[in-house]
């Protein structure tokens, strides 16, 4: 659009202006992170422990635990992703309203952990959806979780609103669908969105 | 009378809120990053790897015998031996891993590697802060971040370590003692230092191991 | 739509009519339109990624089918490729709540394949751990049930509050809260100093007190009782005929308790008792948890009267290099959920030829199309929490 | 509680077709087991569930075992007549011979059960069916009529060894999804190969994430190859 | 100096028209009286859901927010910004205008509630004869907006939440408007403003608040039952019904039309706790004489605050109930109740004698309330239960 | 000067109104200026539990929630003519009373009657 390609560059003159906007865009929903109520395995009692009196995870003004995807802003995809959850979990994560962040939580979610060699595990949830915070550890202490949370925090701080650097949701160009994974006769199809997963190689 | 119930569990609620205000006992957040829980002793989160003395290099125990590389349930161990040998911590030349790798992102803190190795070169550590946003930069640990000195070791595991410390003191000794005996009569020499691997095993078994018959060094 | 008459014929056969009296189910070929819902994989109430394939009529289920799966994790085949050492560490991840009676179980198992003695202190460690195991599981299964029930956290916070209090004590002593990985064929793999003994009767103490305070809390709620009295009832005849185990079972008014049928470990030591519920409901499987509980504290106190010394692992006992002579074994355990067991063939290597699992939780859902139906959504979410299940056990 | 023996017995004389084998148990659990006759077996079953002494009324695990087919070399005396010129004649002379034989036994699929009593107390009975092969004869029959507790169980088995029961109410994958063609318990199945980030690989797996890597590798050194 | 602390806001209000023409005084007036009000709950609304979250924090053993902001008290005010900004999804098969529309009629129903609120001496912005009927009126429209909102979602879970929500609040809409009839009998007016009045004296230092009346004590418990029905708060939450049908009739929301919802909840809950504080606590009156002193719209908001508080707990205690089980007690246990108040109302006027019409009364409302609770109880076959042991 | 009291209705419907726009105008501009929206197939299916929606939700409902509309008709109309005898109270006499508790029993027993029909039971 002409008109907001002008109001955008009307804007970056106004360089205060903008700076002013982006911190409070950032801190807004850097302090109000609402999470999915999205349990998977062994991660998602851990993840249930960080909300408990113990650690207290409301502190951070997180404890909204959101039911439905449409008003969560953070998924914890706290345990394994088999195979045949998968393309629900890709599902979920498209059904999210932007900004949304996801934190792999525990060796599982990362990839494939102790399961790895299982026929039925997914070999960590990045293979088809950007991750923003990794934790590991299995099943990660709650103090971790806590910690992986303020580095979430730090992260969106991080963010400008325009420009090149500028996140994934606030780029148009960056693409908002991330294809939901089919499952064939033997294994998903296609194993990897080749898009959000491009794998070093590794030297032996 | 119908109510009964409900007003009981209104009183019991109530009184945690107004307890929140005056016990310890009804509010018990520890606020993680300020306040922290007490460390505990046996608390495990990832391995690393110990050395003795200054340097890292020199005072490395591990001799990559590759015991928990092959026993690593979730496989994230990788060793690669070295062709050339350095002195181990009794001084008898030993390999040492060139590459020692675990992923993170794969351990799954079960501590069977520590029991299994028996040069008391692997433990576990007690750090957990380790998330990050780089994947396949931040979650494999090569030997450099890995090797952690003795005195860290007695940092957090106190009772452990000393344990540790006291039978490989032990086994020094007898290592001393049996070159000492060998430079005084040398045609013993060549005997004692073919022993000296085997003193391993006899090792009194300490209470925060006692299960394992300590395997008398490389693959059975 | 309906039940297909096949299966309506198994559910007859197998000791069950699919419905108690009172209960029917509207035809759903003679009007009104069904709804047909999934519930879960990701649902707040499924317990992680249980699926539920319900088909509403109004509110009212109609058909109910769990498609399960969602969490399989392949353990059994990983047992398999694993020797018999690095499975003890999984076995921590199958009812990811209660560790350590799955170490328990499976270490019981291979004890039977090798014919393995243990010594007298390591069984007092197993129950202790065991007992408190069971402590939480059932403060956390309540918790949950309640929560389920839709209040907004409390008890559940309530439960987790005592729960660390026992997550500390096995990290003390284990060195993890949940992955434990504490047991060894022939034994313990540390012992425990006298400190953690007395941190363990400072703990055990004090339940007494929490178990009041849930009790004030919850037990005579009359919004509670609404709920689940009368609601999700399983007659002891389905219960047996469907291998229904554990809390559940015996809410059904069967009295049968591996604790005292197998007469594992050391329980015959202790005098304790199996409190057996009536109506088979959703309050009574509630209730048992409760009354179990106060159980537990009673063998718990016990227990810690004098634990003897001694070694913690027999010393003939192997840890690398194990290697069964050929042959098979079931071990079974009264877990907080039902019976574990644990069903191992042995080839003569290192690793178990066959690795099997008997899932308490697995099992104790085959009852649940039958307990749900004619029942209303808002039911079925408290069924499903009172069976009390684990996917990771479930799914394996 | 009686022996293998006795129960064996027992059945032989309530179904008088039924065959039964002990199969025996070396291990020290000496946990010795019944192998039933596919046809007979719901009869058996029922036996053992109603009969009062034995009264096992709960059924608490099935097992699927994979038993491959096994490749046996074994040396076998042979005897057979030989043409030979003997003393300058040729004459039909019967010899014995040492020949090393390549034999296939054929594999088989195995369910084995676990039964106790809820009412006596008592157990286990352990009872086990083999199938003819593993490939088109999978056919066994299903206990859910007798003990509801083999209905999800005897799935799994379906799921993930192939075994067909028949009479089984319900009988769909379980745990694998609809549409997923192998069974993956069995010992020949080929896992999917998705080694493509295996930093501490060894054995088998090192191999398959070798290949990967070098298949990134060209493939990245194709494209800068193209992109120059 | 107590008056016009009493009346700051009025006065206020009169010193900023004296500088206007005369002919826009009257709309401007209004105009800020309908800003105060459009600004003041919001505000309020923000404060609630801190109050709830941390209270629900330290009923359970822990702090709740409190890093955003000193002691966590911009948490709402980050909540609105990051709701502002997020993006907002409408379904595929969604009935796009209904769906656009179904928050924006609960916000208006719920502030046109306030129209006709006393909320301090003097301080009404529409005086209506018949005001407790028109908040009754404005207050079923709440009910329209969440079953547009379920019913044009195309949810499953949606449209059980909607259906719920209708069932539950038709029903509830009975007894509510029934508790206050015994209001209306004694106090002889439909108008919130007479009604304060009416209960704005003191014997003996004592206000005459209906709550403390048979009549009053027990239409003030039942109006309490029923509010928490009509504004979906636990344990009557089952339109949301987290648990069971995901988020309800807002599953399908996300952004600031979810935010509206919470809003237009909350607001929902101060109009309904203003109009049971007029009725049954003597709306902006204080209790005792002596306390007469302190503002009257600090006593307002303050009892609407208790009342609030009172939410909070009990949804911090109980749990859920079921469909037919609230159906059942809208029905058969507070329509029931409700109608048997009147009599009480009736015998309060007719009976003379201070503790004779005391006794009467008392001893027919809680007679019936036993009553019908034990037999409620015993038809349910509900009721604590013993355990028998096995050894 | 008299001023219709609806006038003021008619200013805080309006400015209710606007309330609510305000912020959806401010999120569609938002939208618009910095974080476009990115409306996709997956995204705007129907949420059902992270599977896809299979069959439609506008089903026709059973008729019990009808059945309770209508009592809820009834009791409401009830209530109306409640109201007016409510305000009058105080000046009306004993028979005025006696003849609305008449009219009051008549409903009693016409949710007695439901009640016993077994409308009143949820299905």
């Amino acid at each position: 659009m002409a008109v907001d390609e002008q109001l955008k560059i009307e804007m970056g003159k106004q360089g205060v202006f903008v700076t002013t906007l982006q911190e409070l865009y950032n801190w807004g929903r850097r302090s109000s992170i609402w999470p999915m109520n999205f349990g998977l395995a062994c991660c998602a009692i851990e993840m249930i422990a960080t909300t408990m009196a113990r650690y207290d995870l409301a502190r951070f003004g997180a404890e909204v635990f959101r039911p439905s995807p449409r008003q969560a802003d953070m998924m914890i995809i706290s345990g394994t992703v088999t195979k045949k959850m998968a393309p629900q979990v890709v599902r979920l994560y498209n059904q999210m309203a932007e900004p949304r962040y996801v934190i792999a939580m525990g060796a599982c979610a990362i990839s494939g952990g102790p399961f790895k060699q299982g026929y039925n595990v997914l070999k960590g949830i990045d293979r088809y959806i950007p991750v923003d915070v990794h934790i590991p550890g299995c099943p990660p202490r709650p103090e971790a979780l806590l910690e992986a949370f303020m580095t979430l925090q730090k992260k969106i701080d991080a963010q400008p609103l325009t420009g090149e650097a500028r996140p994934r949701h606030l780029d148009e160009q960056a693409p908002g669908e991330f294809p939901v994974p089919e499952q064939g006769a033997h294994d998903l199809e296609p194993p990897a969105n080749k898009s959000v997963w491009t794998v070093p190689v590794v030297i032996r | 009378m119908l109510g009964e119930g409900i007003l009981k569990g209104l009183a019991e609620t109530a009184k945690n809120f107004a307890g929140s205000y005056v016990s310890k006992e009804r509010l018990t957040t520890v606020q993680y990053p300020e306040e922290r829980a007490e460390h505990i002793e046996a608390s495990r989160v990832f391995p690393f790897l110990v050395y003795d003395g200054p340097d890292a290099f020199a005072g490395m125990r591990c001799v990559s015998c590759q015991i928990c590389e092959k026993e690593c349930p979730p496989k994230c161990i990788y060793i690669e031996k070295s062709k050339d040998k350095k002195p181990d911590y009794v001084g008898k030349p030993q390999n040492y891993p060139v590459r020692f790798d675990i992923d993170i992102s794969v351990c799954m803190s079960c501590q069977i590697c520590v029991e299994v190795c028996p040069f008391d070169a692997i433990k576990m550590d007690s750090v957990f802060e380790m998330a990050t946003d780089n994947r396949f930069g931040g979650l494999l640990l090569d030997r450099e971040k890995l090797l952690k000195s003795n005195e860290y070791y007695h940092s957090i595991h106190p009772t452990e370590a000393t344990e540790v410390d006291g039978r490989l003191a032990e086994e020094k000794a007898k290592v001393e003692a049996k070159a000492k005996a060998a430079a005084e009569a040398a045609a013993a020499k060549a005997a004692a230092e073919a022993a000296a691997p085997k003193t391993a095993a006899p090792a009194a078994a300490p209470a925060a191991k006692p299960d394992a018959p300590k395997p008398t060094g490389g693959a059975e | 739509m309906t039940l297909s008459a096949a299966e309506f014929g198994a559910r007859q056969h197998a000791g069950g009519k699919a419905l108690p009296e009172g209960r029917m189910v509207i035809d759903p070929e003679s009007g009104g339109d069904l709804l047909e819902v999934s519930m879960g994989p990701h649902h707040p109430s499924t317990h992680g990624v249980f699926r539920m394939d319900v088909a509403l009529d109004g509110e009212r289920i109609v058909r109910l089918k769990p498609v399960f799966g969602y969490l399989h994790r392949n353990h059994e085949k990983l047992g398999e490729e694993h020797s018999y050492l690095a499975s003890m560490p999984y076995t921590d991840r199958l009812d990811y709540i209660c560790s350590l009676t799955n170490n328990w179980a499976y270490a019981l198992a291979v004890e039977k394949l090798v014919g393995q003695e243990v010594p007298e202190r390591a069984e007092y460690l197993r129950l202790i751990v065991g007992e408190l195991t069971r402590m939480q599981n059932h403060i956390l299964s309540v918790g949950f049930l309640i929560q389920d029930m839709g209040a907004s956290g409390t008890p559940l916070m309530y439960g987790f509050r005592e729960r660390e209090k026992i997550l500390d004590l096995f990290e003390a002593l284990t060195g993890s809260r949940m992955m434990c990985n504490y047991m060894r064929f022939g034994g313990c793999r540390v012992d425990a100093t006298p400190e953690w003994l007395d941190g363990v009767r400072k703990v055990v103490a004090g339940m007494p007190a929490f178990a009041d305070e849930f009790e004030r809390l919850l037990c005579t709620n009359e919004i509670l009782m609404a709920r689940t009295q009368g609601v999700g009832v399983l007659r002891p005849e389905l219960a047996v005929s469907a291998g229904v185990t554990g809390p559940a079972l015996r809410a059904s008014g069967v009295n049968y308790d591996i604790r005292k049928v197998d007469r594992y470990g050391i329980y015959d030591r202790f005098d304790f008792k199996v409190p057996l519920g009536e109506h088979g409901d959703v309050y009574d499987r509630f209730m048992i948890r409760l009354l179990e509980l106060r159980q537990s504290i009673r063998i718990l106190e016990q227990a810690l009267k004098d634990v003897p010394g001694g070694p913690v692992m027999d010393p003939k006992a192997k840890i690398r290099n194990f290697r069964p002579k050929p042959g098979e074994a079931y071990g079974r355990i009264e877990a907080p959920k039902g019976e574990l067991g644990f069903y191992l063939i042995s080839d003569g290597t290192g690793n178990p030829y066959r690795y099997r699992v008997r899932p308490p939780s697995f099992v104790n859902l085959t009852v649940l199309e039958d307990m749900c139906l004619g029942y209303s959504v808002a039911d079925v979410v408290l069924i499903l929490g009172s069976i009390d299940i684990v996917l990771g056990e479930v799914d394996r | 509680m009686k022996t293998v023996e006795e129960i064996k017995a027992a059945i032989e004389a309530a179904v008088p077709s039924a065959s039964v084998e002990i199969v025996q148990n070396p291990a020290p659990s000496a946990q010795h087991s019944l192998l039933l006759k596919a046809e007979t077996a719901v009869a058996v079953a029922k036996f053992l569930r109603d009969d009062a002494e034995l009264a096992l009324d709960f059924l608490s695990n099935v097992t699927g075992v994979d038993w491959p087919d096994k490749e046996i070399t074994e040396k076998v005396k042979v005897t057979k007549m030989v043409t030979k010129t003997v003393e300058g004649t040729e004459q039909q002379v019967e010899e014995t011979v040492e020949e090393t034989r390549k034999r296939v036994e054929p594999g088989y699929l195995e369910v084995v059960y676990h039964l106790y009593s809820m009412t006596k107390k008592h157990g286990p009975v352990v009872f086990r069916m083999r199938t003819g092969n593993r490939a088109d004869d999978v056919k066994l029959p299903s206990m859910t009529p007798v003990w509801r507790s083999a209905e999800y169980q005897e799935r799994e088995v379906f799921d993930l060894y192939g075994v067909e029961f028949v009479g089984h109410p319900d009988l769909r994958r379980i745990l694998m999804w609809e549409g997923f063609k192998d069974h993956p318990m069995r010992r020949d199945y080929v896992e999917p190969d998705d080694f493509e980030y295996e930093p501490t690989a060894h054995d088998e797996v090192l191999k398959r994430a070798q290949a990967h890597q070098a298949a990134a590798a060209a493939a990245a050194e194709g494209q800068k190859g193209a992109a120059q | 100096m107590v008056e016009k602390a009493d009346q700051i806001f009025v006065l206020l209000l009169h010193w900023i028209l004296n500088y206007l023409p005369a002919a826009w005084r009257h709309p401007v007036s209004v105009l800020l009286c309908v800003a105060v009000i459009v600004a003041v709950y919001p505000a309020l609304f923000a404060l609630a859901v801190l109050m709830e979250r941390k209270g629900l924090g330290r009923m359970q053993n822990r702090y709740g927010p409190n890093r955003v902001g000193p002691f966590g008290i911009l948490q709402p005010v980050a909540d609105g910004i990051k709701s502002l900004t997020k993006e907002d999804i409408v379904p595929r098969n969604a009935d796009a205008l209904v769906h656009f529309i179904a928050p924006l009629v609960l916000v208006v129903a719920v502030f046109m509630g306030f129209a006709v609120m006393p909320m301090g001496r003097n301080m009404v912005l529409v005086n209506l004869d018949a005001s407790l009927l028109f908040f009754f009126a404005m207050g079923a429209s709440t009910e329209l907006s969440i079953f547009m909102a379920g019913w044009s979602s195309r949810n499953k879970y949606s449209l059980l939440g909607a259906m719920r929500a209708v069932a539950q609040m038709i029903s509830y809409e009975v007894p509510l408007l029934l508790s206050t009839v015994g209001v209306v009998m004694i106090t002889g007016s439909l108008s919130l403003v007479d009604i304060v009045d009416a209960q704005n004296r003191y014997s003996w230092g004592l206000a005459h608040w209906n709550v403390f009346k048979p009549w009053g004590l027990a239409g003030f418990v039942m109006f309490v039952i029923a509010s928490m029905a009509e504004t979906n708060r636990s344990p009557f939450d089952l339109p949301e019904g987290e648990s069971e049908i995901i988020g309800g009739y807002f599953t399908e929301y996300s952004g600031f039309k979810f935010a509206l919802f919470f809003l237009g909840e909350y607001v929902g809950m101060f109009g309904i706790a203003g109009l049971g504080t007029t009725l049954f606590l003597g709306g902006w009156s204080a209790p005792l004489a002596v306390l007469s002193w302190i503002p009257s719209w600090i006593w307002f908001f303050a009892k609407v605050e208790l009342w609030i508080c009172f939410f909070i707990w009990v949804r911090g205690t109980l749990p859920r109930l079921r469909q037919d089980q609230l159906m059942n007690f809208a029905w058969k246990f507070l329509l029931p109740l409700t109608l048997v108040n009147l009599l009480v109302a009736a015998e309060w006027r007719f009976v003379e004698g201070v503790w004779i019409r005391w006794i009467v009364g008392m001893v027919i409302v809680v007679g019936t309330y036993v009553l019908m609770g034990r037999v409620g109880m015993r038809r349910e076959k509900l009721g604590p239960r013993s355990y028998r042991y096995a050894e | 000067m008299a001023f219709n009291p609806y006038f003021s209705l008619a200013v805080l419907f309006v400015v209710a109104l606007c309330f609510g726009l305000t912020p959806l105008a401010l999120a569609w501009l938002w939208s618009r200026v910095f974080s476009p929206q990115k409306p996709n197939a997956i995204k705007n299916a129907i949420y059902e539990c992270g599977l896809e929606s299979k069959g439609d939700a506008w089903v026709q409902f059973r008729s019990s929630y009808y059945l309770y509309a209508i009592i809820f008709l009834i009791f409401d109309v009830e209530a109306v003519f409640l109201l007016p005898f409510a305000v009058a109270f105080l000046g009306l006499g004993a028979a005025a009373c006696v003849s609305m508790l008449v009219f009051v029993l008549l409903l009693v027993e016409g949710l007695v009657w439901a009640w016993a029909k077994g409308v009143l039971t949820w299905a």
